[in-house]
């Protein structure tokens, strides 16, 4: 029974083949039932093997399963092999649940799409890869994982292709992931280098057994970091997430937010020995998280999209999660993932149920007040937003708390100041964008308000069951403070998580940070409380008073500009240039000057033959006498 | 066997060229071609008596006369290339208006000039010989009495023909000079021993290489050569293209052979004729680039190959020298005769321009006339490629990688003309109205000999480099 | 073995050719399926080869070897485990390039299909002569076809293209012919025997300063038909103007003969000048992966853009064989499988196209995908296998060629890893704007999706991409030893050099035994 | 009395060459040469050639130079055609006649210096026949055809039309 | 007795004399005289260097060479003819319809 975990993403690739072939001929019916009963067969398989996990003792973690030698050329040798162990079996059940539900949502949220039946190919080998990725027992597959969500990604950012910003997105979201991607594959070289093979164990054991240095670690860990980066939306690679909800809704919930982007927390997780050892590496990814944190809370500030604002938090949780990392809480950054699958879904999947209620409208300015066409939605969406501030008892707030007691308990005084501060900034935007969406005036469209809807069921469960998770989600992970033995999570992954370190600092300590971190997000609540429904002429005093800052946050530090000018047009107008004076002209030139001066000489030997007797009798004398000349001279 | 029979071989072609003039007289202008078939018949059977002669090197008339394999292979050459020619002008002198007797007479008479000069080791009956073909070529050159380029060509090849023969004479008398002897064992001996006149001796042995260089087109002896060419019936320039070129690289054998195996310090010559050897390929092949008129382009083919059969020379291989003629022979005859094939009554069509089109429209003359090109050019499988391949290949071992790599250079260049014509033969759309007389089957035997030797000689030439062999074994 | 399989499988085509004159030409769908058939038979003969390949020894299999014409010029054939493959991807692409033709070649379908047949012919000469002289026939023979593809069936600037693309090719081939004779007589010299035998040559040793010279007349014949920087800008023309069989024959196959040549003939038989050259070799290369990536980043015509992917992705390939290492050497010849399949595939998805449009300029383009689903599924895929998509082929390739580089020196493989980007760039952006948006021409709006023909022949590429991708052993195992054998040669005859010719600048034939001589008597020096 | 004869002949042959060279007139040029190839005859006499000698002066000043008349009468209309007037041809032929007296000199400076028999030749018609009837048969006999192809040449080339 | 190569040295000159007729005149009849001329060099050449040789081959071959120059100028003369009754005219500079 323990083996049968590598079946769990080899269901969905089933489905998917089945997809693509034949869907077309299949009924739209039956093309929704297998998507969904494939995620499902994937998920229970993974709960099983949770649960046979849990039977087994910590020594033989990793289970393996090895299918075949996959590429063995020299000394590079890949098996297509899985493993089991608690981190992948938490993700794996993570990832199949949470999709499970957004593909029943999506039979209702795609039913009147043309391309239902590609939507739910994609879906599932988006589960596919994703779940390849989890369950990966070495660096190539698990990059075969990684690379395979990216395409998905892009596949689903672009679904609607006509359009000409979903087709560029897709585009951007897939180079933008290239990039951090080939970093990867770099750091993959390193690892086959050094290490000699890219599984897991055996580079844990290399670890370990020292063969690495500090240096080399570093390397191999920023390098697998830069992929990391591309793949989980931080800075400087974030800039595709935004963009990425051109994608439907659901997508955006599964992709964009409870999955494929923290794949980058969960290789640094599963690498967490290397981090460990490097040091430097662990400390650039706590920083790196920190910035991206509340750089993104900052850009969520101001934006109108509904989808834009959760797009840009969630790019400040992963920040969160990768904090958690940084600083050495692996399990308190896992455990943020978890959390932030359930809730963050859940605000992707509300938004989508606005959406769908206002036929697609998403610009905040134009809602306000649904909180009574929308019985069902407002309050799953409140459940979400409390969660993600960080309101003690819902689950973000357990998971938040953990990464930012441990970020200060270790020293990073500053991660933690920013970690403060981005909380005082995720409540701010989030209550605002409830204020803004449920509360106040309403600023509907007329023809809008006409066909508001409440969405159906099959849309609604899923938010209710997401909302329940999001709830209760947290108490698997509790605070240190109320007793070691009640953080299970952290206790089921200790085994995986050694290179993982704690600082113990005095509970009273401890409960003065629970009690900041309690503070600003309340702080955050009120603030936006205050600007949104007491006072709302006040923002646009903000907005008049510092036009620049504004601006600035408005138009996301003109971060896309920036790298337009400095990284694209560069590179394209440098290609052109290179073509048109280079390639055309220089080596294009030599080539057809080379012809046009053989061409030439030949014309002006052929003036020689002038046609006139004496000219060539003149020749001839010439050569004559050339030849005795030479005779005699020689 | 006695000197007489001895003359057999030559015997034949004067008679039957006097018999054609005689005949002509009692034969009607539409039964002309019987005189074609008459001088086919005894190119056959001067052929085989040729054959008894194989295997008895002997001389005969006090040396004159030399019927060695060498010579009688030669002799095998220029009779093929005459039944050729002798072919291809079948339908041509009466759609042209050259429709003389005398032509097949003068086309004979100029084979016999060239098969005396292979046929002896005695400088002074060669040059005599070369004076049969040269003046029987003159008039053949001027044949197409009502063209004026025809007789310009003449004049031309005259004049130019007979200046360089001046210098061939002076040549010969100071080789005279110094040696006492025309013969050309003799001479060589000289050289070998004594070395007192040399220089004299020398510089006759170059007027000599000039007056046959001029006859082969060598650069910078072969200013006249693509006039000629243009101004010549076709078939005649197809003989020209062929016949002296191969007589006069067989007395170059005769001559260099035994001279490069001399103690005689032979540098100055053979640097000499490296220098034309580079001159000749790259100004025929550079200079072909401009031309527009398909003989032209093939006189300046000539000339280039002229300047490759000279690197053969110099890798002192003959018998690649040898089998490259053979080739030449092939793939030329058959490039004229896809020329000739392009014609109606008085109308020959020989500007590019009138090629687009040709390849699908008459598609045997496409296919044939670029194989011939492609072989000229030196692709493999043909002949050309390996000719060029024996040659470069032993001028290599030679030590003459310089000569080579200029040598595949210039045919590089040549690729580009011979390529040009095929590019109008099938990739340019029709520009003119091209019509041919097609009902040729004389030409199209030729054609199709031609692509077999071409093909044959490309892919399996053992029994034709055994006979070369064996033929140049005894230099 | 009795049956001489391997001329079978070279001259079946060339067999089908000559029939093909026979045929009337009217008779076009007669000329197309006997065509078809006559290639679909030397894939399936050729499939012998592979199933009874003997994968233990680096010796070359199914070995004929007769006199021919003497001078040591023979006709001597035989495959290993370098070639097997490049002569299964000819023969596999063959039919399917027919097939791409079916309804594209309108005029002259006779000529067209003869010049397709003796092409193959030519092509899979050139992978398995072993002699130099029946190597070289093969390799200029194939010219000539190619020449009156791309020549006839071309577009506007055919003449152009193709006159360039001749020219091009034979200024290296005929440099390399020049070194060839060198050998020869080098050999004779050594030896007073006749020989053009490769593996005559791989025994002799040449002295390192004439190594020079006949590797860089070798190595720029094989560089410009790679083609490496800067010997590229024949490539774009010809891809350009060739009909689509033509582009993807020139892109799938013959770029892979320079690449081959490297392998077979110019790293094996000069070491030592290969060492030498190797820094500058390997710049060249990967200035051709980055340049090439570059370039087809802002071309405006489809092909062009593949033409220069190809720049890069060959680019790549010869970067890995200079890196002479067991994976890169692996990886490479699998990427030139890879490339083969999905660059040949991306021209066929081009080709597809224009038949439809008769543009080639991606501005005229935009929302296919709407009209053409299927056919947008394909390209995407063949797209995926270009990038170096894992779980298709082309990311073995890639994986294995960076690795081996990366072993090789981290710098370049630094740099080359920019081709991930580059490709995915350049491709994506032209798949945007092709495919996707809205429609804007009319005549896209006009188009219907794949025919059940154009599908035939697009699966069982799409079935190899999968399955290189999933099950690459099946195809690296039979490799091993071949690349072994190769890298011993270089690598040991390397050794040898520096043993016994130290600034010697003789002609050394060198065979064990003498060498084990000459190694006994230096020891007794040093006694 | 010998070297008399001698520059007496070679000034008149060297001077009715340089005539011909300066003549405007075909008909004169044609006269011209008449008596330098006689004068040649004079000097082949001096050599001891003396059947050379009647052949030249019959065949050369006799035949050869009716013929050239003969063609000049059938040219008739000729005013005479100036010499040269590009310049540089001139020039440059001029010094390349220059040079090549140059060369042809060294060339034969050799044979300046030969050893000169004192012997008398027997150069008389008897023993020139035998030479020619038996070492010089061959060749003898190759310039009938020479003769043959240049008579059928020249018919063939200036006959009339021939009547269908 | 006159030495021989008195007449060699004649026979230079005229040689030379003869190339520069052959330069100087325009019409092709006196080039082809100025070619005879050259001829007789080369027989006066011939004769004199037998003279030394002491021997009558020589004269032999002049004799042959006679032959040549007759035969010579039986076809040149019949193609001047033809050149004449073509383009009325036998000035050189006329003749260059082909060319390049």
């Amino acid at each position: 029974m323990t083996e049968i975990f590598w079946l769990i993403p080899f269901v969905p690739a089933l489905s998917t083949l089945i997809l693509a072939l034949f869907g077309t001929k299949l009924p739209k019916k039956y093309v929704s039932y297998q998507a969904c009963l494939a995620v499902f067969g994937s998920f229970v398989i993974s709960v099983i093997s949770f649960l046979s996990l849990l039977q087994v003792s910590h020594e033989s973690y990793p289970l393996v399963k090895n299918l075949f030698s996959w590429i063995s050329s020299g000394s590079f040798n890949v098996n297509l092999s899985l493993q089991l162990d608690p981190l992948s079996a938490v993700m794996a059940m993570v990832v199949s649940g949470v999709g499970f539900i957004i593909h029943i949502y999506s039979v209702g949220y795609m039913a009147k799409d043309e391309g239902y039946t590609r939507y739910f190919t994609y879906l599932n080998l988006f589960m596919f890869a994703m779940l390849l990725l989890v369950m990966a027992s070495n660096v190539v597959l698990m990059f075969v994982g990684w690379e395979g969500v990216g395409l998905c990604s892009y596949l689903l950012i672009g679904f609607w292709f006509e359009k000409h910003s979903a087709a560029s997105a897709g585009k951007k979201a897939f180079i933008v992931n290239r990039i951090g991607d080939a970093g990867f594959l770099l750091g993959i070289m390193f690892i086959f280098i050094y290490i000699g093979s890219g599984e897991f164990t055996a580079i844990n054991a290399a670890i370990g057994g020292g063969a690495i240095t500090q240096g080399l670690a570093t390397l191999i860990a920023i390098l697998l970091f830069v992929g990391a980066t591309g793949k989980s939306a931080q800075i400087p690679l974030y800039i595709w997430l935004p963009d990425a909800m051109e994608g439907p809704t659901p997508v955006s919930a599964l992709i964009h937010a409870a999955t494929m982007v923290t794949a980058g927390v969960y290789m640094v997780a599963r690498m967490n020995l290397l981090y460990a050892l490097s040091g430097t590496a662990a400390q650039i990814v706590a920083i790196v998280g920190a910035v991206t944190a509340v750089y993104a809370a900052t850009m969520a500030l101001t934006q109108n999209d509904i989808k834009r604002v959760l797009a840009y938090s969630t790019i400040s949780q992963i920040g969160y999660m990768f904090i958690g990392c940084g600083v050495g809480a692996y399990a308190a950054g896992m455990f943020h993932l978890y959390t932030h699958a359930f809730f963050k879904s859940l605000l992707f999947l509300a938004a989508g149920s606005v959406m769908h209620a206002l036929s697609g409208e998403l610009n905040m300015k134009k809602m306000g007040g649904l909180r009574k066409y929308l019985p069902l939605t407002y309050p799953t969406f409140l459940i979400g937003a409390i969660a993600i501030a960080g309101i003690p008892f819902f689950s973000g707030f357990f998971s938040k708390d953990a990464i930012l007691t441990a970020a200060y308990a270790n020293g990073y005084y500053f991660v933690w100041g920013l970690g403060i501060l981005g909380a005082v900034l995720t409540a701010f935007y989030m209550f605002r964008l409830i204020f803004l969406t449920f509360h106040g005036q309403e600023r509907l469209d007329p023809k809008v308000k006409e066909h508001i809807h409440e969405s159906p069921p099959v849309m609604t469960i899923p938010l209710v069951i997401l909302a329940f998770f999001s709830i209760i989600a947290g108490f698997v992970g509790l605070p240190v403070v109320l007793g070691k033995k009640l953080n299970f999570f952290g206790h089921f992954l200790e085994p995986v998580l050694r290179g993982g370190h704690e600082t113990h600092i005095s509970h009273d300590l401890e409960w003065i940070l629970i009690g900041i971190s309690v503070g600003v997000a309340l702080l955050g609540i009120i603030i936006a409380w205050f600007f949104y429904i007491k006072a709302p002429r006040i923002p646009e005093r903000i907005r008049e008073r510092f036009p620049r800052i504004y601006k600035l946050l408005y138009n996301k530090y003109y971060i896309d500009e920036i790298y337009n000018a400095a990284f694209v047009n560069p590179t394209v107008r440098g290609s052109e240039k290179i073509y048109d004076h280079f390639d055309l002209k220089v080596i294009d030139g030599a080539v057809n000057g080379t012809a046009k001066v053989t061409g030439f000489s030949g014309k002006i030997l052929s003036y020689f033959q002038s046609g006139l007797i004496k000219d060539y009798a003149l020749i001839f004398l010439l050569g004559v006498i050339i030849f005795i000349g030479y005779l005699i001279i020689f | 066997m006695n000197s007489f029979f001895a003359l057999f071989p030559l015997l034949i072609i004067v008679f039957i060229a006097l018999a054609v003039l005689i005949l002509e007289v009692f034969l009607k202008r539409e039964n002309r071609d019987y005189l074609a078939y008459i001088s086919l018949v005894f190119l056959v059977i001067c052929a085989f008596v040729c054959i008894q002669f194989w295997n008895k090197a002997y001389y005969y008339f006090d040396g004159n006369l030399l019927l060695d394999q060498f010579a009688l292979f030669f002799t095998f050459i220029l009779l093929l290339s005459t039944g050729f020619v002798v072919l291809l002008s079948m339908k041509y002198i009466s759609l042209q208006d050259v429709n003389y007797g005398e032509f097949y007479a003068l086309l004979l008479l100029a084979v016999s000039g060239a098969i005396i000069m292979v046929s002896s080791p005695d400088l002074l009956v060669i040059i005599l010989g070369l004076e049969v073909l040269s003046i029987s070529s003159y008039a053949l050159t001027g044949l197409k009495r009502k063209d004026e380029l025809s007789s310009e060509a003449a004049i031309k090849y005259f004049l130019l023909g007979s200046f360089a023969t001046a210098f061939l004479l002076f040549g010969l008398a100071l080789l005279y000079g110094a040696s006492h002897s025309t013969g050309i064992p003799t001479i060589i001996r000289y050289f070998n021993t004594e070395a007192d006149l040399s220089l004299m001796a020398l510089i006759g042995l170059g007027l000599i290489v000039i007056g046959f260089g001029f006859k082969i087109a060598l650069v910078p002896f072969h200013m006249w050569t693509p006039d000629v060419y243009q101004g010549a019936p076709t078939p005649i320039t197809a003989f020209f293209s062929v016949v002296p070129k191969a007589a006069c690289f067989a007395i170059f054998l005769r001559i260099f052979y035994p001279f490069w195996k001399t103690a005689f310090d032979s540098q100055a010559i053979f640097w000499l004729l490296w220098g034309i050897s580079v001159l000749t390929m790259v100004v025929g092949n550079l200079v072909a680039l401009r031309q527009t008129n398909v003989k032209r382009i093939l006189a300046y083919s000539s000339i280039a190959h002229a300047g490759y059969l000279l690197v053969a020379l110099l890798a002192q291989d003959n018998s690649s020298l040898v089998f490259y003629l053979t080739v030449y022979l092939f793939m030329n005859m058959g490039a004229f005769a896809a020329v000739i094939a392009l014609s109606k009554k008085d109308k020959e069509y020989l500007e590019l321009e009138d090629y687009s089109g040709i390849g699908f429209k008459y598609p045997w003359i496409g296919v044939t006339l670029s194989i011939f090109l492609l072989s000229l050019a030196g692709f493999p499988p043909t002949g050309g490629f390996l000719a060029k391949f024996y040659v470069f290949s032993s001028a290599v071992r030679q030590g003459l990688v310089p000569l080579v790599i200029i040598g595949v250079l210039a045919s590089l260049i040549s690729v580009y003309y011979y390529l040009r014509i095929i590019v109008h033969m099938y990739m340019r759309e029709p520009s003119r109205e091209v019509d041919i007389v097609v009902e040729n089957p004389a030409l199209f035997l030729v054609l199709f000999l031609c692509l077999y030797g071409v093909l044959q000689l490309g892919l399996y030439p053992r029994n034709i480099l055994v006979l070369i062999n064996q033929a140049v074994s005894l230099l | 073995m009795n049956f001489p399989i391997l001329s079978v499988v070279t001259f079946l085509p060339l067999a089908g050719a000559i029939l093909l004159i026979f045929i009337n030409k009217k008779k076009e769908n007669h000329l197309r399926y006997i065509a078809l058939g006559i290639t679909l038979l030397t894939f399936i003969i050729s499939l012998f080869l592979y199933f009874n390949f003997n994968s233990s020894t680096s010796d070359p299999q199914f070995v004929e070897k007769s006199v021919w014409l003497g001078y040591g010029i023979k006709y001597h054939m035989g495959i290993d485990g370098i070639s097997l493959f490049l002569v299964l991807l000819t023969t596999f692409l063959m039919p399917i390039t027919i097939l791409s033709s079916w309804t594209y070649i309108k005029k002259r379908t006779k000529e067209y299909l003869i010049f397709m047949l003796m092409l193959e012919t030519g092509i899979i000469g050139v992978f398995v002569a072993l002699n130099l002289f029946l190597f070289y026939v093969f390799w200029e023979a194939m010219l000539i076809p190619m020449y009156f593809l791309i020549g006839v069936w071309g577009g506007h600037r055919k003449i152009y293209a193709t006159i360039k693309y001749v020219l091009f090719t034979m200024v290296g081939s005929l440099l390399m012919l020049v070194a060839i004779f060198y050998l020869y007589s080098a050999y004779y010299k050594a030896t007073g025997t006749y020989s053009l035998n490769l593996f005559d040559f791989y025994n002799m040793s040449l002295s390192p300063g004439i190594q020079i010279w006949l590797f860089l007349a070798f190595a720029l014949a094989f560089a410009i038909k790679v083609p490496m920087f800067p010997f590229h800008t024949w490539l774009p023309d010809a891809h350009v103007e060739a009909p689509t069989a033509g582009s993807v024959i020139l892109a799938a196959v013959l770029l892979k003969m320079g690449a081959y040549g490297f392998l077979r003939f110019a790293l094996p038989l000069f070491p030592s000048a290969v060492i030498k050259f190797l820094p500058f070799l390997a710049v060249l290369s990967l200035i051709g992966i980055i340049y090439g990536g570059m370039m087809a980043l802002i071309q405006k015509d489809v092909k062009s853009l593949v033409a220069y992917s190809s720049v890069s992705h060959m680019g790549l390939i010869m970067l890995a064989i200079f890196s002479l290492n067991t994976e890169a050497m692996e990886g490479a010849i699998y990427q030139m499988l890879n490339h083969g399949l999905s660059t040949g595939a991306l021209f066929l998805a081009v080709g597809i196209l224009y038949e439809r449009s008769h543009t080639r300029l991606i501005k005229d383009y935009g929302g296919v995908s709407k009209k053409m689903p299927v056919f947008a599924a394909f390209f995407l895929i063949f797209m995926l296998s270009s990038v170096g998509l894992p779980g298709l082929n082309g990311f073995i390739g890639e994986v294995l060629c960076i690795f081996g580089i990366f072993k090789a020196n981290k710098i370049f493989a630094i740099l080359a890893v920019t081709t991930v980007i580059l490709a995915a760039g350049y491709l994506f952006w032209m798949f945007q704007r092709v495919m996707h948006g809205p429609i804007t021409n009319d005549k896209v709006q006009s188009f219907k999706d794949l025919n059940k023909r154009e599908i035939a022949y697009l699966v069982p590429i799409v079935i190899m991409m999968f399955w290189m991708g999933i099950f690459p052993n099946m195809f690296l195992r039979k490799m091993d030893s071949s690349v072994t054998h190769l890298l011993n040669m270089v690598n040991t005859k390397k050794a040898t050099i520096s043993q016994t010719q130290k600034g010697e600048d003789l002609l050394v034939k060198i065979d064990d035994h003498a060498l084990e001589e000459k190694n006994k008597e230096k020891e007794e020096q040093t006694r | 009395m010998g070297y008399f004869l001698f520059f007496l002949l070679a000034a008149l042959c060297v001077g009715s060459v340089l005539g011909m060279i300066i003549s405007k007139n075909q008909a004169y040029n044609a006269l011209f040469l008449i008596p330098a190839f006689a004068s040649l005859g004079g000097l082949f006499g001096l050599l001891e050639a003396p059947f050379i000698a009647v052949v030249q002066i019959i065949i050369y000043a006799g035949a050869i130079m009716v013929l050239f008349i003969f063609v000049i009468m059938m040219i008739n209309v000729q005013k005479g055609v100036p010499p040269e007037k590009k310049k540089w041809t001139l020039y440059l032929s001029f010094g390349l006649a220059v040079v090549l007296v140059i060369e042809l000199a060294v060339a034969l400076k050799a044979a300046f210096t030969l050893p000169v028999s004192t012997e008398t030749l027997k150069a008389g018609p008897v023993n020139l026949g035998r030479l020619l009837f038996t070492k010089y048969l061959y060749p003898f006999e190759i310039t009938s055809i020479l003769i043959i192809a240049a008579l059928v040449g020249a018919i063939v080339l200036v006959k009339k039309k021939e009547q269908e | 007795m006159i030495p021989p190569n008195y007449f060699l040295i004649l026979s230079i000159i005229l040689f030379v004399l003869g190339v520069i007729a052959f330069f100087i005149k325009k019409d092709l009849l006196t080039m082809f005289m100025a070619v005879e001329v050259m001829l007789n060099a080369t027989n006066l050449a011939f004769l004199s260097l037998a003279r030394s040789a002491n021997s009558i081959d020589g004269q032999v071959i002049v004799f042959f060479i006679i032959t040549v120059a007759a035969s010579e100028a039986a076809v040149g003369l019949a193609i001047i003819l033809l050149v004449l009754r073509q383009k009325k005219t036998i000035k050189t500079e006329d003749i260059k319809l082909m060319k390049g």
